[in-house]
């Protein structure tokens, strides 16, 4: 057992995988560069030295390297493709739902895509191009999976699970929460460190997590958003407010039925959401819990997002844009009020 | 840049068949496998003419030597990727005219179980990746499953089938540098047919050599006329050694002409009349069998056996995929997921 | 006054806007190329004849073109982009999103990127990869506006519309709606076309539309559905079920106005979208609508969509694919009764 | 690769000033102009490290006479494309240190409202388009302005800014040959600093050539010290005459050298120390300083009041940036649509 934050127990997850299956690998840009940084989020430093020839560093080139590894992937390979930037996955769609995730249909079953591709998002002082939440563009597309894992514990699980899963994953994780101390600790970053078992373990890849038990209104987050839903959570409870809080967690397939147990307890439920309200995941999720658990709902489900608008380099502004835990405060109480 | 690819396919002498080519049964192999893929494509137009056939097609007659002569260079074991007009490619690579003719009616029966179509034609068995409709699209994964190849050492190769319009995507110039920059064993084989859907390839390009590009990322390429089975396998054998002594990869550019429209009902309209004649006349069909006779390899029975037995086996297949079961509406749900 | 359909109805409306601007051009592939097709459904033919060097024909290359639009448009231009068919939008959507949608924001407001980009979406014969409906992908994505025509009028109006317009505007075409006749017809076409005034006119970009008034239930669709929620009406009005049907027209901004109205009046809403159920605009729409009118809600909102599956080839499995009208019938029967 | 480049630097020696840029005050401008965003640079990197600064920053010390001889080549009216590292370019191209420096601190008064930050700075009135820190993403978008640009038969020409980490980039690969089979004003100006962020070039270029790409394309390109201002401002202007005259585009490779880390914190480990001091050596504000001196053309009186001017004017800056008045959180909603 031992303490690990995010990019730790990331980093031991691939190498873990690593060793176990020679077919695993790793690709992207400046992963793996002696005397560099292991990836702009130090996931995999050490790992070249480590694994000579499986930590592929590419050019600049996310739209060739992802479909290199959605061919890699389709002859027997494992490929874990990192994206320096979530933002820049709009350069490499075309073959994440073009080719991997519709090639095991389109050839009738014939083959499957079983790579991982790792992407942080998050708002972070970078500016409108390093700093959206990139969930909503690809939840909901047929044949690909999507998972944000909000602490080391579960990142870990989730990438060994994704890595064993035979079809293409994407794992988000958020800038604030690789690690909260050491010198490449983000500004505003929060404290996910887990306590991670010696052994091997997986988590699934399609389980929501109860976080915290209330009885009066069901929060649902993921990433930083479940930090700051629980959070809020507590001080709800100070104020006779009983907060159940869910990390979602798995973005597609989102689990309904833990989802449901808890609405069906609650009766009322507000998502939170980093990224414009319109079209976000929460949206999804607004829907589907409508749909299935209408009838136990007290009242309409809330989102709480971010404004409609792209993410604004300023402090103050960037601090307007994401949501917090005042906002998901002010939220809950009036819907429960 | 019309003048250049005009100079260099006008009246080319019908030189004698190499050496190592000299098995007859070899050569009419070659043969016989472009005549199965015009005939293919031939009755399909007809089967789509007449309303039978569902969805649109991109057919191949004119290029059939770059299908055949590429693929005669691959083992079994060897993998193509192809495009939206596959149904060549897929025929030399050895996938039967039924499963493809299935596929193209939908049938379960078809090679793609009916959920692939036309432009999607493949058979992993076969070694034939789902042809990648997107233009170029299948140009990194080419790269990416010969990254396969090296990694686990085998002695695969990949040929990656596109055409001259693809050289302007920008996943052409990414999947090729990292094929460059890591010795990938993978061919790119471009079908220069001159046009890129309706687009002659001098509006798009200002130089106007595919083959010279290989350079410029820091390998070798090379030209060869691609209504010439012979030459077309030639250069592909040299690229596979080349692939397998580590030495890949190679870009062929194949200069050929599509003989029919682009896709279903496209009229042709903008290929010049000259153009169309002096390509028709270069026919890769009708010059390797000249090449054949008069090289005195093989007799005008021959020919005629060979047509005769396609045109059976293509009645027949035709018979059957108009036959061939459909799939359940329930079927939709499944083979999202492994 | 003439009778056109949607695509002959574009071809005007361009026309007339590079008469009456000069700053208007058109940038694609195989769109003006002499003795070719105008672009792969007819839109722009004859065009490069009336306006020499003002339809350019690109090379294949999406990203490239599209960001030759945006930054042509910045500096003064109106370009309309033209993109064979949706799916290819992946490419591009790094330019459409990172730079048109942001570049105002970023800027502080100094620049506008007035551009157009017209993509054909929907199922039509053509397997995974030249089928899908890419509405989702871009509707919230803020900075931009998308707009979704289903007949004739709307489609010149809505296009007029967004060459005017200062934003970047995505206009989504729907293969089965560009002409029902004639040789280049798509079997499955539908019958669009409008009655179409001499005079210049436009349509709001931002205006959902009342296709049919109902008392008891209001069905929300756009492009090809929209004409399957009419028919499928008409049906249920013989059934003695009245139902009201609005066509969304725009998806982003959404007309929450016209919809609430309606929505106000019969209690009830189901919303018709081709495409994969997870993640669609219907989600958006569903959340929306239960945030903003929820309280006037008497059952909760449902969505007809595809199933969560790529695009199938094979005509049944196409047609399975697709929301019909008998399947709006039976959502909309088991929601009023 | 590595050897190739160290050959083209090494100890050239400085040649005199060609008579065309005899004026000195253009040349004690150009040199104030690269002190300037030296000085900047570390007083930027000063208040970051210091916790002053908000968000992260990319630096360009060391690269100050691309930009500067690039610019110094443009008219008012032209304009520049840039990067994620866009201070110097920005300075170069006209816009005040206190715009900058406020918008660094997210004030309402810097050039994008603050709502850009250090990725994005620019200024349309002044002709820099903000930033596009998506590698290459502003290749595709120069080629569009220089498209207006012709179809509004304006003589404006267009300078786009990127690194050699960008040429691996599919929007790299389209957008130049767009611009170079439509003859666009633009001058492609890719920064050959040897690194995108910790990969050397060698590794992911195997032509190591950045300009021999412009050939392939079928356009001229130019190999340039990119740490000597006079023969970067020769090269642009050049380049920009043959733009105004419709031969257009033109490829510059300015090669030259980051004497900073990536990106806030890098230290850099992934560059050689040899490497490192023979760049050092180099440095483009020392070479031009000692050619102005020793070719007679400037006292050191003239370089140390620079100095200090330039001292003076940050110093000014730096404190009204620091009191500049932030937006107000309901400023997040304007700016979106026009
Ligand atoms: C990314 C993308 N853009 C555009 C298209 C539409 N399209 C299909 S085929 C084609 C022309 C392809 O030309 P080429 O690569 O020369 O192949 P050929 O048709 O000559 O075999 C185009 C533009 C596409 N399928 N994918
Ligand atoms: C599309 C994209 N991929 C990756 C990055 C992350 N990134 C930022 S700068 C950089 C290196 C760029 O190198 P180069 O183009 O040589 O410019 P330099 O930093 O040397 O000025 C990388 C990989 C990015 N911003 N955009
Ligand atoms: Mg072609
Ligand atoms: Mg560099």
């Amino acid at each position: 057992m031992k303490r690990q934050g995010i990019a730790e127990a990331l980093r031991d997850g691939i190498a873990e995988e690593m060793a176990r299956d020679h077919r695993v690998f790793c690709i992207g840009e400046d992963i793996g560069v002696p005397g560099g940084w292991g990836g702009a989020f130090t996931v995999t430093l050490g790992l070249s030295a480590k694994f000579p020839g499986r930590i592929i560093d590419t050019p600049i080139a996310e739209l060739g390297f992802t479909g290199i590894a959605v061919g890699a992937a389709m002859m027997g390979m494992r490929p874990i493709a990192d994206m320096q930037y979530g933002d820049f996955l709009f350069l490499a769609s075309d073959q994440l739902i073009n080719n991997a995730a519709k090639m095991r249909y389109m050839s009738g079953g014939k083959t499957s895509v079983p790579m991982v591709m790792r992407a942080p998002i998050g708002a972070t002082g970078r500016g409108s191009q390093h700093a959206q939440s990139m969930e909503r563009y690809f939840t909901g597309v047929p044949g690909l999976k999507v998972i944000a894992p909000s602490n080391a514990y579960d990142a870990k699980g989730m990438l060994k699970a994704a890595v064993r899963d035979d079809n293409p994953v994407i794992i988000f994780e958020h800038k604030l929460l690789y690690g909260s101390k050491g010198a490449r600790a983000e500004s505003g970053a929060v404290d996910a460190t887990s306590d991670i078992p010696d052994g091997d373990y997986t988590v699934p890849l399609d389980k929501a997590a109860v976080r915290r038990e209330g009885s009066q209104v069901t929060i649902l987050a993921w990433l930083l958003m479940l930090h700051y839903g629980l959070s809020a959570a507590g001080t709800l409870a100070q104020q006779g407010i009983d907060a159940e809080v869910i990390d979602v967690r798995s973005l597609s397939p989102i689990d309904y039925d833990t989802i449901g147990a808890s609405i069906r307890k609650t009766g009322r439920a507000v998502i939170v959401e980093e990224g414009p309200k319109t079209g976000g995941v929460s949206a999804e999720l607004a829907a589907g819990i409508m749909e299935r658990f209408g009838e136990s709902l007290l009242a309409p489900v809330v989102r709480v997002a971010s404004p409609d608008v792209p993410v604004p380099f300023s402090p103050i502004l960037e601090n307007a844009y994401r949501p917090d835990a005042s906002r998901i405060i002010e939220a809950v109480r009036s819907l429960v009020q | 840049m019309a003048q250049q690819i005009t100079h260099i396919i006008e009246n080319p002498p019908e030189p004698a068949i190499p050496a190592v080519y000299g098995d007859k049964s070899f050569l009419l192999g070659l043969y016989e496998r472009m005549v199965l893929i015009r005939e293919f494509e031939e009755r399909v137009k007809f089967l789509f003419l007449e309303g039978a056939m569902p969805g649109t097609i991109h057919q191949c007659q004119g290029q059939e030597a770059t299908a055949v002569g590429v693929c005669a260079a691959l083992k079994p074991d060897d993998y193509i990727t192809s495009t939206f007009r596959g149904h060549g490619h897929a025929l030399a690579k050895g996938l039967s005219a039924q499963e493809l003719l299935d596929e193209l009616f939908g049938a379960v029966t078809g090679c793609c179980k009916g959920k692939g179509g036309s432009m999607h034609v493949g058979n992993f068995e076969k070694g034939m990746v789902p042809g990648i409709a997107i233009v170029a699209g299948g140009i990194p994964l080419a790269a990416g499953m010969a990254l396969a190849f090296k990694m686990q050492k085998t002695a695969q190769v990949v040929a990656c089938f596109f055409g001259d319009g693809a050289v302007a995507e920008g996943a052409f110039h990414e999947g090729v540098n990292m094929a460059a920059i890591w010795n990938l064993p993978v061919i790119f084989v471009c079908e220069n047919n001159l046009y890129g859907a309706s687009t002659r390839i001098d509006k798009v390009m200002k130089n106007p050599s595919v083959s010279d590009r290989a350079a410029s990322y820091g390998f070798p390429g090379e030209t060869v006329d691609g209504n010439d089975v012979i030459a077309v396998c030639e250069a592909a054998q040299r690229a596979t050694d080349a692939c397998r002594n580590g030495r890949g990869p190679v870009l062929l550019e194949l200069l050929t002409y599509r003989r029919t429209g682009h896709s279903r009902r496209d009229p042709c309209h903008y290929q010049q009349k000259d153009e169309r004649e002096a390509w028709f006349a270069r026919d890769p069909i009708d010059r390797f069998a000249r090449r054949l006779l008069e090289r005195g390899k093989v007799s005008h029975d021959d020919i005629d056996v060979i047509k005769a037995r396609v045109d059976h086996h293509l009645t027949v297949a035709v018979e059957n995929a108009k036959r061939a079961p459909q799939p359940a509406p329930a079927d939709i749900e499944t083979d999202v997921f492994a």
